[in-house]
């Protein structure tokens, strides 16, 4: 019989130290101070929901393809898809989501993935935070066009990538999400990009620690 | 001191619109002397300052050239600066400590051994080197050789330092091509309505012409300059171009720095160019007029220079362009160049107006008693060779009827080129206007492209602005009336009596193209290729008019008839740095590479992953799998979710075999064809679930497969309730291999019965690993030992990886790589799609007979594999072994028959460290299937050896007791 | 002799001679440009045999500075002809030529709709190589190759023939693999072709970046000495002026409408410039294949894919051989002048559009600076496409159609430049004696309806 | 650079996107000839003109769709989902 372990959790982007286990996951508790920071916030549960447009879970969801809400309990409801939609919660809840989706389901064909271990989560936070991704990405990022809580998913330097748009406190922030193998890449790339505002990488207590 | 101060004979006191400031002078090098500059200055103005003359040498005949346009597009002021070649001496801003030397000259500007091309000029005439050194071929290598010391371009670093190059997208409501009057009004009304405006000028400030001009023209200048700075909506670029315009007004616009820094600053490394792309609602085109250069002899003569750059020399940088000087002017350029030069002090010492019938003849050579003169003045040596551009220099100018003027400087003003590339590459096509002497927009311009300014038509400042002002308006997307532009008469100027240089960066003359029209190149487009007029660096900005008169004359066709050449992107020269930006390669890492790499493990770069090649020594790591347990990293292979009812109606239309009604639990293997019915994937899936089902395909295949899955489901088949979604990066996935790999598995899993009975070979099941929960297992075989691939969610990936390590250590486990794989597969006989098949291998020549089902009623490529003659016929992947144990073919080889009838190859070829000899996969004819059959080797020194065909695919254990057990 | 006819039925023998027919009268039309090109090339000085090129004549011609006769003439366009080629591209003109000289057909129409050589053949980056994948494929661009390097003398017209070497780069095992299977079937049939080792690579290509951290490492290439470049235009030029010394003649300007048939059989063309009997059209078409043959109701395996390049300013020469890496998707060439010659794969999606675009550049540069990081600096001066006649197994498709008198010399891609002159001397054989050439026989049109690809797509699909 | 305008995503670079060739509908394998399946395989109408073509929005919605297309000009007029609307 095999003895118990407490497995470890690692994300796709190695922690700039200092580093501590926090929930299973090892995490970075650097702080930054610049006003642009990037934060790797892979450890966030992420549940991909898939459903035909007349399912009922489509309604429930209450958000259609290109847009994201804010629930009232903190989750993060993104229409990352025609027919698609990606949830983002606190660390540890991913079947516990699941598990809500699957009872609320109702009618028609739906189903539900957790995807918290295969796609890397970053958070790119600061008022120079569009011209930045402005050297990356083809899409236009003004508030015109781009407002907060809008979604999609397009190429980041040559990776696709799923963006979205969720401003803290009023400051631009964005959620990069991508597949996890390529994470180091996308969080490298963007960190280069960033160099002329004077980028700094952040841990789980800057900023991102309102993060749920 | 003196030698410094003689080095500004040139410079003019302080001009009321210079760009110089004098406060801050300094030295630049040019053929290894110092020379004086003030910022503001370009390299040329510089250099011409102090007298300078001559900056290169022709591509051809190797003649001195000088200022002819002083500006971006000057061809003789091409100059190399450090290790950068190719920079435009007549645009670059002078900076402190810069090297400048000429190009392309042997040994020196001054003597320059290659102008002996010269001496042979009336035998190198267009054309010539297609009407020698036809034979004998042998002796061709050793001309081109010759040919290739004559190529003329600068010399790239020999020791390259990385130089930052940078890109950015823009989405800007409107781009404003070019910041003279028209564009700034332009810009300026199309903000005020509203627009976000990007602003490009190709010079370092805004302004056009009117920076050059007199009092009126500077006041008008600071009131646009007011405008522009108080609309925050616009963006100003300056000593930038729009130099690409491509569908749904996607622009290329190339954005170089300013003198002395950065982009901007702040940045950790100075940026040497860059690209930005915008996608902008409309475009306006304002570029100006360029001036065009006169056609006559001795038109390549340093000291010829066109009216606009007497002007630049003059206003912008206080240079004193000559002494005496000729004029030929046909229009209030050359009018005003006489003034500046009167005011510059420069004797005067003919206007020939064009207007009233005067012309020239030809520019002359410096006669020889003023050349003596200059010498004795300056010393003689290198110093006078520099100041006056050897022999070439004018010296004077020949009117019709033979009188002959002395001078050191000859201005033309013969009329305007409209740069309308822009418009081209919007799909217009300029025509030729009689009137005006110059070719024209034509009017059929793309949705959102608009022109303004000089380039559309002429007529007073004022009116001008207020034309570009209801264009920037358009632009915005306001309604509103554009005043139509006035057409000014202009006397049509392109060649005198005599003949000239037409292309000066090509040294192609109007000669050399009347004699390509009378050889037959008879067209403009012949014409120019034959002669290579507009071809070279300047991009046909200044020839392209004069080339098109030139070959009209030359045909007795009309301007129009003979059209131009089809302008091409980019419009202004772009560095491959920019183009290319920074490099964005994107690399996929499974959670465990770190620990291959911190192990010794080479890394080998598949696709997009990076992956373990070997550990150091590939054959232990077999033996290792062979013998005791081994483990490998095999995130890479592609892993999908399927889930919904309608699973597996899909399966069994793309798998060749059937798939419908299989338990819970079960894997089977399959083969995709494409509808061509060959191999395009291979894999195992297996039933996870009522309506779940997990498909592995090879790390190659995930992305083609998920694309052929989604495109049955999404175009064939919308009704089927089936969701596919790619899951191979959400686990990490571990091969653990070997006799011992159940022993292993033991100690770390937990919720599964690992008992062969109640988990035989070819099942899945879903437990906890190193408790891990949510991980599956899959009893699979491909190394033919008793094997599991765990698949572990990623994030636990390294832990339960060290884990097994530990664990097993007692066991004797070890880690393989993708080397020793390949070597077990071979062992199996498994075959390798893409090594082992190509791109038209059907699965019967794959020997996968057994997984092509033909009597289900469709499957994707089914049509191909069934009937006579589909499918068959085709060669069959077979064991082979070399006669000669100790030989392994490299990969592949062929297999031959006779002299050179090919039947086949060797796909795949490793040393068997189980079997102590070399083993082979092979694609070979099926009449030399037949196991025993001993077929021929080629190997790549010609030698021919024996291999042969045995009875199965498989080199050890064909039974297959291994992996069951 | 005998002109073609079709493979698809029973042949029936068409015979005709050069000079049977009554010879064309005058377009009674408003004068066309082409009559007007006429009346030009007149004025100039009438034509008959151009004199020999050679360096006594170039001496003669600059002493004396008297005039160089035209290099071919301008005619009124004739009312018939024993056969009308379609494209005085590479392909059409050299068929014209060897029909000409080899066979002595000499009532040859080779119709443009622009100026000659001014479609791929004018658009191509010159680069002539021979060791593909297919045996087929490997004979007969092997053939185009030998006569490469006889056609300055062959034409009198130097094409600057210069096998400077060809090198097609591998980054990894799997293009290694691809490497060796391609020299190997060359070494088998006499082409000199060998996979060498990254030293090499170095020596041959000092620019080359063979560190071992680049992203695309270079592991060795597949060397092909004999490969290199030929000025294309002089290709052109030189087949233009020896098929009109032979008697050819050759219709810039002139665009044909429809082709004309009866029964299953081809009697004639309609041009913008009248009307043309003939029992033989030939469509030398490239990317224009498909709307050539739609004209007869033949649908074809193409897609018409625009194939870019672009060109920079000179550098003093550093790079001697052609350099291709299919896994980067690049080829590189520096010129005499010192240019970079630089091309890719067509674009990524059928067009007939030649405009050009912004990520072909970028996509190129990136590529090249990947290989020769050194080059960054170097200013890219100009870009342009031709259209390419891509098939499924990048195999051409040469020979008779279900039309009967209706032959196709299409489907090349990327290689059409390569093969022109094997594929002239081929195309006229057939024409002239209604026999395929056994050099061609596997490239015929019914090989799709049979199931017998000629797959060339691991070689061919990169390095054009 | 080509704008598609995909019907999930709006307008879009052309490079987010793959070419998946001339809309041809599958023949039915079990009534068509071999000449009329190979016909469907290799034959293409590659016409100079307007055409109607699938593209796939790989770095987007990964949705196939119809995209009518000018292939002179480049011009797109028309893009729908593939399957038609779900």
């Amino acid at each position: 019989m095999p003895e118990a372990l407490s497995p470890l959790a690692r994300s796709a982007v190695r922690p700039p130290g200092p580093t501590q286990v926090m929930g299973g996951w090892e995490v970075s508790t650097r702080v930054s101070t610049s006003s642009l920071w990037l934060a790797d916030v892979s450890p966030l549960a992420k549940v991909l929901v898939r459903a035909e447009p007349g399912a009922g879970v489509a309604a429930r969801l209450g958000v259609g393809h290109g847009r994201a809400r804010r629930r009232a309990d903190g989750v993060l409801v993104v229409g990352s898809g025609p027919g698609e939609w990606l949830l983002v919660g606190p660390p540890g809840s991913a079947s516990l989501l699941a598990g809500e989706v699957e009872v609320e389901r109702g009618e028609g064909f739906a189903s539900v993935v957790d995807l918290t271990h295969g796609r890397a989560l970053l958070r790119l936070t600061g008022p120079t935070a569009p011209m930045v991704l402005a050297k990356l990405c083809p899409v236009d990022l003004s508030d015109r066009v781009s407002p907060n809580l809008v979604a999609f998913r397009s190429f980041l330097a040559n990776l696709a990538t799923d963006v979205v748009r969720d401003d803290l406190d009023g400051s631009r922030s964005y959620l990069l999400h991508c597949e996890r193998p390529s994470g180091q890449y996308l969080y490298d790339v963007l960190i280069d990009a960033g160099a002329e505002w004077g980028i700094e990488p952040t841990g789980v207590f800057a900023p991102p620690a309102k993060e749920t | 001191m003196t030698a410094t101060a003689r080095r500004e004979a040139r410079r003019l006191p302080r001009q009321p619109g210079e760009v110089i400031d004098r406060d801050r002078r300094f030295e630049i090098t040019w053929c290894g002397r110092p020379f004086p500059a003030y910022p503001g200055d370009t390299i040329v103005s510089a250099l011409a300052a102090s007298g300078v003359r001559a900056f290169s040498r022709s591509s051809r005949y190797h003649r001195p050239r000088g200022i002819l346009t002083a500006s971006f597009h000057d061809p003789g002021c091409t100059v190399q600066v450090g290790g950068e070649p190719n920079v435009r001496g007549a645009h670059r801003r002078a900076e402190p400590g810069m090297v400048v030397s000429p190009q392309g000259v042997w040994p020196s500007l001054g003597v320059d051994l290659k102008a002996v091309s010269q001496l042979v000029g009336p035998l190198m005439g267009a054309g010539s080197q297609y009407k020698t050194f036809m034979k004998p071929v042998a002796l061709l290598p050793a001309y081109q050789q010759v040919r290739k010391r004559l190529a003329n371009g600068g010399r790239l670093p020999a020791d390259p330092r990385p130089a930052c190059y940078d890109k950015r997208y823009a989405h800007p409501d409107v781009v404003v091509a070019g910041g003279g009057p028209a564009g700034m009004a332009a810009a300026v009304a199309a903000a005020r309505a509203g627009a976000g405006v990007m602003l490009v000028e190709e010079e370092y400030e805004l302004g056009g012409h009117l920076r050059w001009g007199g009092p009126d023209e500077l006041a008008a200048l600071a009131q646009l300059r007011v405008e522009v700075e108080s609309e925050a909506g616009i963006e100003v670029l300056t000593n930038s171009v729009v130099t690409g315009r491509y569908e749904g007004n996607w622009l290329a616009i190339v954005q170089r720095p300013a003198p002395g820094g950065p982009i901007e600053a702040g940045g950790p490394q100075a940026v040497v160019e860059r690209l930005v792309k915008a996608r902008a609602r409309s475009l306006v085109v304002a570029p100006g007029l360029i001036e065009r250069p006169y056609v006559f002899e001795g038109n390549h003569r340093p000291g010829v220079m066109l009216s606009t750059a007497v002007r630049r020399l003059i206003n912008l940088w206080a240079v004193k362009p000559g002494e005496e000087a000729v004029v030929l002017t046909a229009n209030s350029s050359g009018d005003a160049a006489v003034a500046d030069l009167q005011r510059a002090g420069v004797e005067v010492v003919r206007v020939v107006d064009a207007r009233r019938g005067g012309g020239i003849v030809r520019a002359l050579g410096p006669a020889r008693s003023r050349r003596q003169r200059a010498r004795e003045a300056l010393g003689g040596g290198l110093e006078a060779v520099l100041l006056l551009g050897g022999a070439g220099g004018v010296g004077g100018v020949e009117l019709p009827g033979g009188e002959r003027l002395e001078c050191d400087l000859l201005v033309t003003a013969v009329g305007w080129t409209a740069p309308t590339s822009l418009l081209d590459m919007a799909g217009d096509r300029p025509f030729y206007d009689e009137r005006a002497a110059r070719f024209l927009p034509g009017g059929r311009l793309a949705e959102g492209v608009l022109a303004a300014g000089g380039i559309a038509g002429d007529g007073p400042l004022d009116q001008m602005v207020e034309q570009a002002r209801a264009i920037g308006r358009l632009a915005a997307g306001q309604r509103g009336e554009v005043p139509a532009s006035p057409r000014e008469g202009h006397p049509a100027l392109f060649r005198s009596s005599t003949h000239g240089m037409v292309d000066y960066s090509g040294d192609v003359s109007s000669r050399d193209l009347v004699a390509a029209v009378r050889e037959g190149y008879d067209s403009i487009e012949l014409a120019k290729r034959y002669t290579t007029a507009t071809m070279g660096p300047s991009q046909g900005k200044l020839e392209v008019a004069n080339a098109v008169a030139v070959v009209a004359e030359a045909t007795g066709r009309t301007m129009d008839e003979t059209g131009t050449t089809v302008w091409r992107p980019p419009y202004a020269p772009i560095s491959l740095g920019a183009l290319a930006g920074p490099r964005h390669e994107p690399v996929r890492r499974s959670p465990m590479q770190a620990w291959h790499e911190a192990h010794g493990a080479e890394p080998v770069v598949e696709g997009q992953w990076v992956r373990p090649g070997h550990y150091g020594d590939p054959e232990a790591e077999v033996l290792g799998v062979r013998h005791a347990v081994g483990l490998m990293d095999v995130t890479p292979r592609g892993k999908l979710d399927l889930k919904g009812p309608d699973v597996p109606k899909l399966l069994d239309l793309v798998y060749a075999n059937r798939w419908a009604g299989r338990a819970e639990g079960a894997v089977g293997y399959g083969v995709m064809c494409t509808e061509e019915g060959v191999v395009l994937d291979h894999g195992v899936t297996g039933r996870v679930g009522p309506a779940h089902y997990l498909m592995s395909t090879t790390p190659a295949g995930e992305a083609t497969v998920w694309e052929w899955l989604e495109s049955w489901l999404q175009t064939a088949h919308p009704e089927w309730k089936v969701h596919v979604t790619p899951l191979t990066a959400a686990f990490a996935s571990i091969d653990v291999a070997g006799p011992r790999s159940r022993q292993l598995m033991e100690r770390v899993v937990e919720g599964v019965d690992l008992s062969p009975e109640a988990f035989p070979h070819m099942e899945v099941r879903r437990g906890s690993v190193c408790g891990v929960p949510g991980c599956y297992m899959w009893r699979l075989g491909s190394t033919g030992e008793l094997g599991y691939e765990v698949n572990v969610p990623a994030s636990y990936g390294l832990f339960v990886w060290e884990t097994l390590m530990d664990r097993g250590a007692d066991l004797g486990v070890g880690a393989f790589g993708v080397e020793a794989q390949g070597v077990l597969l071979l062992e199996k006989g498994h075959l390798m799609v893409g090594q082992d098949t190509d791109g038209s291998t059907h699965p019967f020549a794959a020997s996968l007979d057994w997984l092509v089902e033909l009597d289900k009623h469709d499957f994707a490529g089914r049509p191909e594999l069934v009937g006579p003659g589909r499918g068959g016929g085709h060669q069959r992947l077979v064991g082979l072994q070399p006669l000669d144990p100790a030989l392994v073919p490299p990969e592949p080889c062929l297999i031959v028959e006779g002299e050179a009838t090919i039947s086949g190859r060797v796909t795949s070829s490793r040393r068997s460290p189980t079997l102590g000899r070399s083993i082979c996969l092979g694609l070979v004819a099926p009449h030399l299937a037949t196991p025993g059959t001993v077929v021929t080797v080629v190997l790549p020194d010609r030698t021919r050896v024996g291999a042969r065909v045995m009875e199965h695919r498989a080199h050890f254990d064909p039974e297959g007791v291994r992996l069951r057990a | 002799m005998a002109l073609a006819s079709s493979a698809w039925t029973e042949p029936t023998g068409f015979t005709g001679t050069g000079g049977r027919e009554k010879d064309g009268v005058g377009s009674t039309k408003a004068e066309s440009r082409g009559a007007r090109l006429g009346r030009v090339a007149r004025a100039v000085g009438e034509a008959t045999r151009p004199r020999r090129y050679s360096a006594g004549a170039l001496v003669a011609h600059g002493v004396t500075g008297r005039p160089w006769r035209p290099a071919w003439r301008h005619h009124e366009l004739g009312s018939t002809y024993d056969a009308v080629i379609v494209g005085a591209g590479v392909h059409g003109l050299a068929t014209a030529y060897h029909l000409a000289r080899d066979h002595g057909v000499r009532k040859v129409a080779v119709l443009d709709k622009g100026y000659l050589g001014g479609g791929s053949s004018g658009r191509t980056s010159g680069i002539v190589w021979s060791n593909y994948l297919t045996p087929e494929g490997v004979r007969f661009y092997d053939r185009s190759l030998r006569l490469y390097g006889e056609l300055s003398g062959e034409l009198n017209f130097n094409v600057m023939f210069s096998p400077r070497g060809h090198l097609t780069l591998a980054h990894s095992d799997a293009s290694l693999r691809a490497m060796r299977w391609r020299a190997e079937v060359s070494k088998l049939h006499g082409v000199d072709s060998e996979v060498v080792g990254p030293e090499e690579v170095r020596r041959l290509v000092p620019l080359a970046d063979v560190s071992s951290r680049a992203r695309y490492p270079i592991m060795g290439a597949l060397y092909h000495p004999s490969g290199g470049t030929v000025r294309h235009d002089a290709v052109n030029w030189g087949y233009a002026r020896a098929a009109d010394a032979l008697g050819v003649e050759i219709h810039q300007g002139t665009e044909v409408l429809a082709i004309s048939t009866a029964g299953d059989r081809v009697t004639g063309v309609t041009t913008n410039r009248g009307e043309v009997s003939t029992p033989v059209v030939v469509s030398c078409t490239a990317g224009w294949a498909s709307l050539v043959s739609d004209m007869v109701g033949l649908s074809m395996p193409i897609i018409t894919r625009p194939l870019q390049a672009a060109v920079t300013e000179p550098v003093q020469v550093l790079l001697d051989a052609v350099v291709v890496s299919g896994t980067l998707d690049v080829q590189v060439s520096q010129t005499d002048r010192g240019e970079l010659v630089l091309g890719a794969s067509p674009d990524p999606f059928a067009s007939y559009s030649m405009r050009g675009s912004l990520e072909f550049t970028e996509e190129v540069a990136g590529r090249v600076l990947q290989l020769m990081p050194s080059v960054a600096p170097m200013r890219l001066l100009r870009q342009w496409s031709g259209l390419c006649d891509i098939t499924p197994d990048l195999s051409p498709i040469m020979g008779p159609t279900p039309v009967e008198g209706f032959l196709v010399d299409v489907g090349w891609g990327t290689n059409g430049f390569m093969a022109g002159p094997a594929a002239g001397q081929a195309m006229a054989e057939l024409v002239a004696t209604s026999r395929t050439p056994e050099l061609m026989a596997a490239f015929d049109l019914a090989r799709f309806a049979e199931g017998r690809l000629v797959e060339e797509r691991d070689a061919a699909g990169v390095g054009h | 650079m080509i704008l598609i305008p995909c019907p999930h995503c709006g307008p879009r670079n052309a490079s987010e996107f793959a070419w998946k060739g001339e809309h041809r509908p599958r023949p039915d394998p079990a009534r068509a000839s071999p000449a009329e399946w190979r016909s469907y395989l290799y034959h293409r109408a590659n016409p100079c003109g307007w055409t109607t073509e699938v593209w796939f929005h790989r770095a987007g919605c990964r949705r196939y769709v119809t995209v009518e297309r000018h292939t002179l000009t480049n011009e797109v007029r028309r893009a729908v989902p593939a399957g038609g609307e779900r």
